[in-house]
């Protein structure tokens, strides 16, 4: 049986979640690429000009969101590809807990830099 | 080596020896099924027109026995196609209670289609796939129940006590050799043994039934002291395709489909062999019709004639009959809508096999018979499509319920050699029956020895059998095979002539004689096919031999069998069934009576004209 | 002289089966057309009349010295219009080489004993043509599974696949005997394609994720569409199906490869069948929530 | 007495060759899952440099764009991006069930586009060198 502790950690909810964060994902890497290498040139970036577009709380909203959808479903990607190689009993729950771990770590220092990006200016 | 012990044990895993295995199952015992085959293989899955059952208001089963008898050309027993048609309607709803996926009506009942020789549209199907989903139906049942399968076991041989008298007999078991370790196996049957190893297909070249239709069934009863019934009338299907003997459905005449010479003409009109029907003609007359043609110089290559529908129109193929458009490419490699599709008679049902009573039980204590290896009689000369698959369920449930209760039951039908009523007079040109030092045992041993101990002494026997067979340095079974199957397939076919089944008595000594040379040249006792089919070999030896003496003796013309100079059927000579005994080596044949005498009226001879 | 009965076990319902008839089915027609155009074009096949194949058949027996080590063989068979591979290797094993061993019993693709792996792709011996493939010809046991003898492989797996879904039709509350349960045209079409399923295992071989043995394998996903989607079985059980084939080995390994689809003999339409349980397991658990 | 042969994981790798197109629309998200994420660890990386202040991260952003190759990995990078996008695309759609019959034409299809928006963005990505 999977590991149905709780109703969240159904397969399907992973499965569904990782279609989610997809379709929003489609969105706002489309979005991201467009703005900072076709809109804005990457070569041209200063911390200034992305200070100025962090601290609208729409973008800084939607960046965060951004990298907790991404991490969540890329994250979960690799766990699933990795089930799928075989992997099974305690090396799987190290992998697991090894990747929630990684994510909450990335996520974390993601808003911490995105919070600096602000200047302390978020209105 | 091991010993296997059950309650009852099911030799074949198709539709017949499911649902026996079900049905003793139903009844307490504790069941094996031991199968050459996985269960699902079985050749029942081939199957398509579907299951006559009198399920609607209009219909009942006497007018089914009825149709059932006249379709049997007056060789069928009363009071078994009384019970078949008597029990196909529970046994049919108990398959939809199952869960087959049967084609429906609006109303979300069973559906029912017309069928030949059917007075009533009383044919149940699940689409063109009938067998198919009975099989897997009643597979699944076999799984639900937890029933214990072996797969890929080659039964070898019964295990028979070895009295003079095969009525003393009694069967404790058999011998099966598994396929994938090599290893022999003793199953020993507390209260009976189930053999439902389904048709000898493979006795012809060319034949619509699967490559392990060996028929071993009847060969090991045959040996074992059961006689072999009416193995003289074959069914040929005309319309099959000539490499693999695939079936194209009569589907594609009824829609219009024309056969043709390698001349171009529409032979079933032009040379006046249906002038009415042409190619909707009964499949016996069409498929005399096509070996004339091709016996007279006007067929194509590999004897076929030419089964043409393109001017049907693309559309109306595509629409009706999409897959006969996948079996010609498949199969044949002939694309239908560009060209003609090659055709040619193929056998296809073989109406003969052991004799059971209405019980499924044999002369012998013990051993009971169901499905197309069995012959009840149901289907005498000739069977209705859509009477063989109720005939598994039917006989399947009723051998099921006997076995397991392991006592003789009573019956209407008498069975073994105190049933004969004549002794037939008919002289084979040549000695029948074992050759010298037969490798084979009759299967009998020992006469008052424990059930462990008759299963233990035949194990040896086989052993034995095997290992001869592994060391000897011999001539391929497959070279044996061939010459058995074309001589059948040239003497004992559509057309029978008396010097033509004199030529295969001979043809087929010979085989026996060259039998005693076969080795297997494969050494390893894993997997090893060539010895199985070395076995089978033998098996479909044993009963060319009896079909082609049956059909030597019966001289006349009833149902598919059809005789030069005795081109008509001969009531008062011939309403009787040709029996062979093995008799320990020396085969014997005699007659018994066709019982008439149904439940509630006699069943009349008449003309058998639609 | 008529004494004869003109039976019928025919496909008297090809007609309703079209009606709806499953887009696979539909390009397999026009695939084959197009290839026996193709064919055509190329040289007229009484040309390959009377050629001879080359068949490679992978020969391995772990109890025979000089076949412990897999190897190759080539057998040179006369060729005959309409030929298949299975044809080939039966005219092999009888004229040349008795131990050559291979499953095969129907010779109409119905049995499914004969899944072979034919020139890089899973198909039955029976249903191939030889015309329709390019010389030599390869013939390989089916991959992904472990192999007893030459072309025969070790089913155990595929079959425990199967019985893991309780294969078997479970409804108690049954009409009184001679009474059928209704069920509608629709749901029996709904359910027809899936019930086709002969147990070949081609569509376990081809998928990548089955390859590792945590898989249940698309055969078994079907089976199981095939009474989840069966209106004749009640909820109850119906909830139960849905647990069965969300577990671990279940649906949620299925990354939607296709090959099991490409291969399936019996134009199943099996990634479809599978995604439509994964909506339906989803869908049952939103209720849930 | 039988044993079987396991001829290994060869299987399942070593065939490539006959592989269809929905087995290489995998094998390919997989590859630019696993490039993606590993990119958005990396990215978090550089942009951290934002805490240290502005000359440390304006300066390695742009030391960064000034190098050629840095450029060629961004229009790899962009690649990679449309190509998980657009086949991820196809995968909701056979999620829904909606033209699973013509999955290997919009792989086909996605692969195509891909490098169209590829090679049409170089210039883009070349600029200011
Ligand atoms: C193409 C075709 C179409 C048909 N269509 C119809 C139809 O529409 N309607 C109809 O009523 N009938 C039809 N029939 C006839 C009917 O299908 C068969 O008569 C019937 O299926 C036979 O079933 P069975 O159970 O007796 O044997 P089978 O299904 O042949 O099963 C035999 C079993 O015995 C096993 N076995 C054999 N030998 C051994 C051994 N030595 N040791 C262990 N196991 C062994 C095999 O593994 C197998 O499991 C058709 C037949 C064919 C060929
Ligand atoms: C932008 C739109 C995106 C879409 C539409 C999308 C779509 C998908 C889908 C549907 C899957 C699941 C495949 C399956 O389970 O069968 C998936 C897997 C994956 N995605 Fe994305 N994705 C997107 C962006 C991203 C991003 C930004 C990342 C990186 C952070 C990423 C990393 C991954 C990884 C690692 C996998 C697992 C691959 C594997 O199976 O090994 N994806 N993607
Ligand atoms: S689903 Fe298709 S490929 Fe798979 S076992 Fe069934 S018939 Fe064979
Ligand atoms: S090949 Fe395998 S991954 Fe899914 S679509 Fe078929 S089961
Ligand atoms: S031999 Fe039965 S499926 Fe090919």
């Amino acid at each position: 049986m999977a590991e149905h502790y709780t109703s969240f950690s159904r397969d399907d909810t992973r499965w569904l979640l990782q279609r989610v964060t997809a379709v929003f994902l489609i969105g706002v890497l489309a979005f991201h690429f467009m703005l900072l290498h076709f809109v804005h040139h990457a070569y041209e970036i200063t911390l200034a000009g992305t200070t100025a577009r962090m601290s609208q709380p729409g973008y800084f909203v939607t960046m965060v969101s951004f990298l907790v959808a991404g991490t969540f479903h890329g994250v979960n990607g690799v766990y699933n590809a990795l089930v799928n190689q075989g992997i099974e009993g305690t090396t799987r729950s190290i992998v697991k807990y090894g990747l929630i771990i990684t994510s909450l770590l990335l996520i974390a220092q993601g808003i911490r830099v995105a919070w600096v990006m602000t200047g302390g200016q978020l209105v | 080596m091991t010993l296997h012990e059950h309650d009852v044990i099911v030799v074949g895993a198709g539709g017949a020896g499911l649902r026996a295995a079900i049905a003793a199952h139903e009844e307490g015992a504790d069941v094996a099924m031991v199968t050459k085959l996985h269960p699902v293989r079985s050749h029942t899955g081939a199957a398509e027109g579907g299951i006559n059952a009198a399920l609607r208001e209009g219909d009942s089963w006497e007018d089914h026995a009825y149709d059932t008898m006249k379709g049997s050309d007056y060789l069928g027993d009363a009071p078994a196609v009384e019970t078949l048609c008597q029990d196909s309607p529970e046994e049919t709803i108990q398959l939809e209670h199952w869960g087959m996926a049967f084609s429906r009506e609006e109303d979300g009942r069973v559906s029912q289609r017309p069928f030949g020789g059917l007075s009533f549209p009383r044919t149940t199907y699940a689409g063109a796939e009938t067998g198919h989903h009975l099989l897997h139906t009643m597979y699944e049942q076999v799984v639900k129940r937890g029933i214990q399968v072996y797969d890929e076991q080659y039964v070898m041989e019964l295990a028979v006590t070895d009295h003079g008298d095969p009525e003393d007999r009694v069967c404790h078991g058999c011998i099966g050799y598994d396929i994938k370790t090599g290893n022999l196996n003793g199953f020993v049957a507390n209260t009976g043994v189930v053999i439902a190893t389904g048709g000898p297909g493979q006795l012809y070249a060319h034949t619509t039934n699967a490559v392990a239709q060996t028929g071993d069934g009847q060969a090991m009863a045959y040996r074992a002291g059961a006689p072999l019934q009416d193995m003289e009338f074959v069914q040929f299907h005309p319309t099959t395709l000539p490499s693999t003997g695939v079936l194209i459905s009569e589907g594609v005449r009824g829609e219009g489909g024309i056969l043709y010479n390698s001349e171009g003409e529409r032979f079933m009109f032009e040379h006046g062999y249906a002038n009415n029907d042409g190619e909707l003609a009964s499949r016996d007359v069409v498929a005399r019709a096509e070996v004339t043609e091709v016996n007279e110089g006007r067929g194509y290559e590999n004897d076929a004639v030419h089964l043409d529908m393109r001017h049907l129109g693309e559309e109306r193929i595509t629409d009706r009959l999409e897959n006969i458009i996948h079996l010609a490419t498949d199969f044949e490699g002939v694309d239908p809508l560009e060209e003609p599709m090659p055709v040619k008679p193929g056998q296809h049902y073989a109406m003969g096999g052991i004799e059971t009573d209405e019980n499924g039980a044999t002369c012998i204590e013990g051993l009971y018979a169901a499905g197309e290896c069995a012959c009840v009689s149901v289907h005498g000369s000739n069977r209705l499509g859509g009477n063989a698959l109720p005939e598994l369920i039917v006989f399947g449930a009723r051998a099921g319920r006997h076995a397991a209760s392991g006592e003789p039951a009573s019956s209407q039908i008498e069975t073994g050699p105190s049933a004969r009523t004549e002794t037939s007079n008919v002289d084979a040109p040549v000695e029948l029956g074992r050759v010298g030092a037969d490798a084979v045992t009759d299967g009998g041993t020992l006469l008052d020895a424990t059930p462990n101990e008759v299963v233990d002494h035949t194990l040896e026997q086989e052993r034995e059998r095997v290992e001869t067979l592994m060391e000897t340095d011999g001539i391929n079974h497959a070279d044996v095979r061939s010459d058995l199957q074309e001589t059948m397939t040239e003497n004992v076919n559509v057309f029978r002539n008396e010097a033509g089944l004199k030529q295969a008595l001979e043809d087929i000594r010979a085989c026996r004689e060259r039998y005693q040379d076969v080795g297997v040249s494969d050494p390893s006792r894993t997997f090893n096919t060539d010895l199985m089919q070395t076995i089978e070999t033998r098996n479909l030896i044993d009963q060319a031999e009896v079909l082609t003496l049956g059909a030597l003796a019966r001289t006349e013309f009833r149902g598919a069998h059809w005789r030069e100079s005795h081109q008509e059927r001969k009531d008062e000579e011939w309403l009787k069934h040709t029996m062979v005994a093995w008799n320990g080596g020396d085969p014997e044949l005699y007659y018994t009576d066709v019982i008439l005498e149904g439940e509630e009226k006699e069943y009349e001879p008449k003309v058998r004209s639609y | 002289m008529s004494t004869h009965v003109s039976e019928s076990e025919s496909e008297a319902d090809a007609a309703t089966d079209q009606q709806d008839r499953p887009a696979a089915q539909q390009r397999r027609v026009e695939k084959k057309r197009e290839r026996h155009e193709q064919r055509e074009r190329a040289s007229d096949s009484s040309e390959t009349e009377g050629q001879t194949i080359l068949l490679k058949v992978f020969r391995y027996d772990p109890e025979v010295e000089d076949k412990r080590e897999p190897r190759f063989d080539d057998f040179h068979v006369p060729f005959k219009k309409g030929m298949t591979v299975l044809d080939a290797l039966i005219y092999s094993r009888d004229h040349y080489d008795s131990s050559l061993t291979f499953r095969h019993s129907c010779r109409q693709a119905i049995c499914g004993s004969d899944a072979l792996f034919i020139n890089g792709s899973q198909r039955l011996g029976c249903q191939t043509q030889i015309d329709d493939l390019d010389q030599p010809v390869r013939v390989e046991p089916l991959p992904h599974q472990e192999v007893v003898k030459d072309l025969v492989v070790d089913m155990e797996d595929f079959y425990e696949g199967m019985d893991a879904v309780e294969p078997y039709f479970q409804e108690e509350n049954l009409p009184s005997d001679l009474e059928e349960q209704r069920q509608d045209r629709a749901n029996r079409e709904k359910i027809k394609m899936s019930t086709r399923c002969i147990w070949c295992g081609a569509c376990m071989s081809s998928c990548n994720i089955a390859a590792g043995d945590n898989y249940l394998g698309p055969a078994a996903i079907n089976k199981a569409y095939r009474f989840v989607m069966d209106e004749r079985e009640g909820e109850a059980i119906e909830q139960q199906r849905l647990e069965t084939i969300e577990e671990e080995q279940g649906v949620w390994r299925c990354q939607t490869q296709f090959s099991c689809t490409n291969v399936c003999p019996k134009d199943i339409p099996l990634t479809e069948h599978i995604q439509e349980l994964k909506r339906e397991a989803v869908k049952n658990n939103l209720k849930f929530w | 007495m039988s044993q079987s042969y396991d001829r290994g994981l060869v299987e399942n790798f070593g065939r490539w060759t006959e592989f269809s197109a929905g087995m290489w629309a995998w094998v390919f998200h997989k590859f630019t899952g696993w490039v993606l994420i590993g990119y958005l660890f990396t990215h978090i990386a550089v942009l951290s440099t934002a805490i240290e202040g502005a000359s440390m991260y304006n300066s390695t952003l742009q030391g960064l764009e000034a190098l050629l190759i840095v450029r060629f990995m961004e229009v790899g990078l962009l690649a990679v991006a449309v190509f998980h996008i657009l086949n991820g695309i196809r995968l909701l759609f056979v999620d829904l069930g909606v033209g699973l019959d013509a999955q290997d034409k919009s792989f086909y299809a996605s692969l195509i586009l891909t490098g169209a928006i590829a090679i049409g963005s170089i210039p883009t990505f070349l600029g200011g060198i």
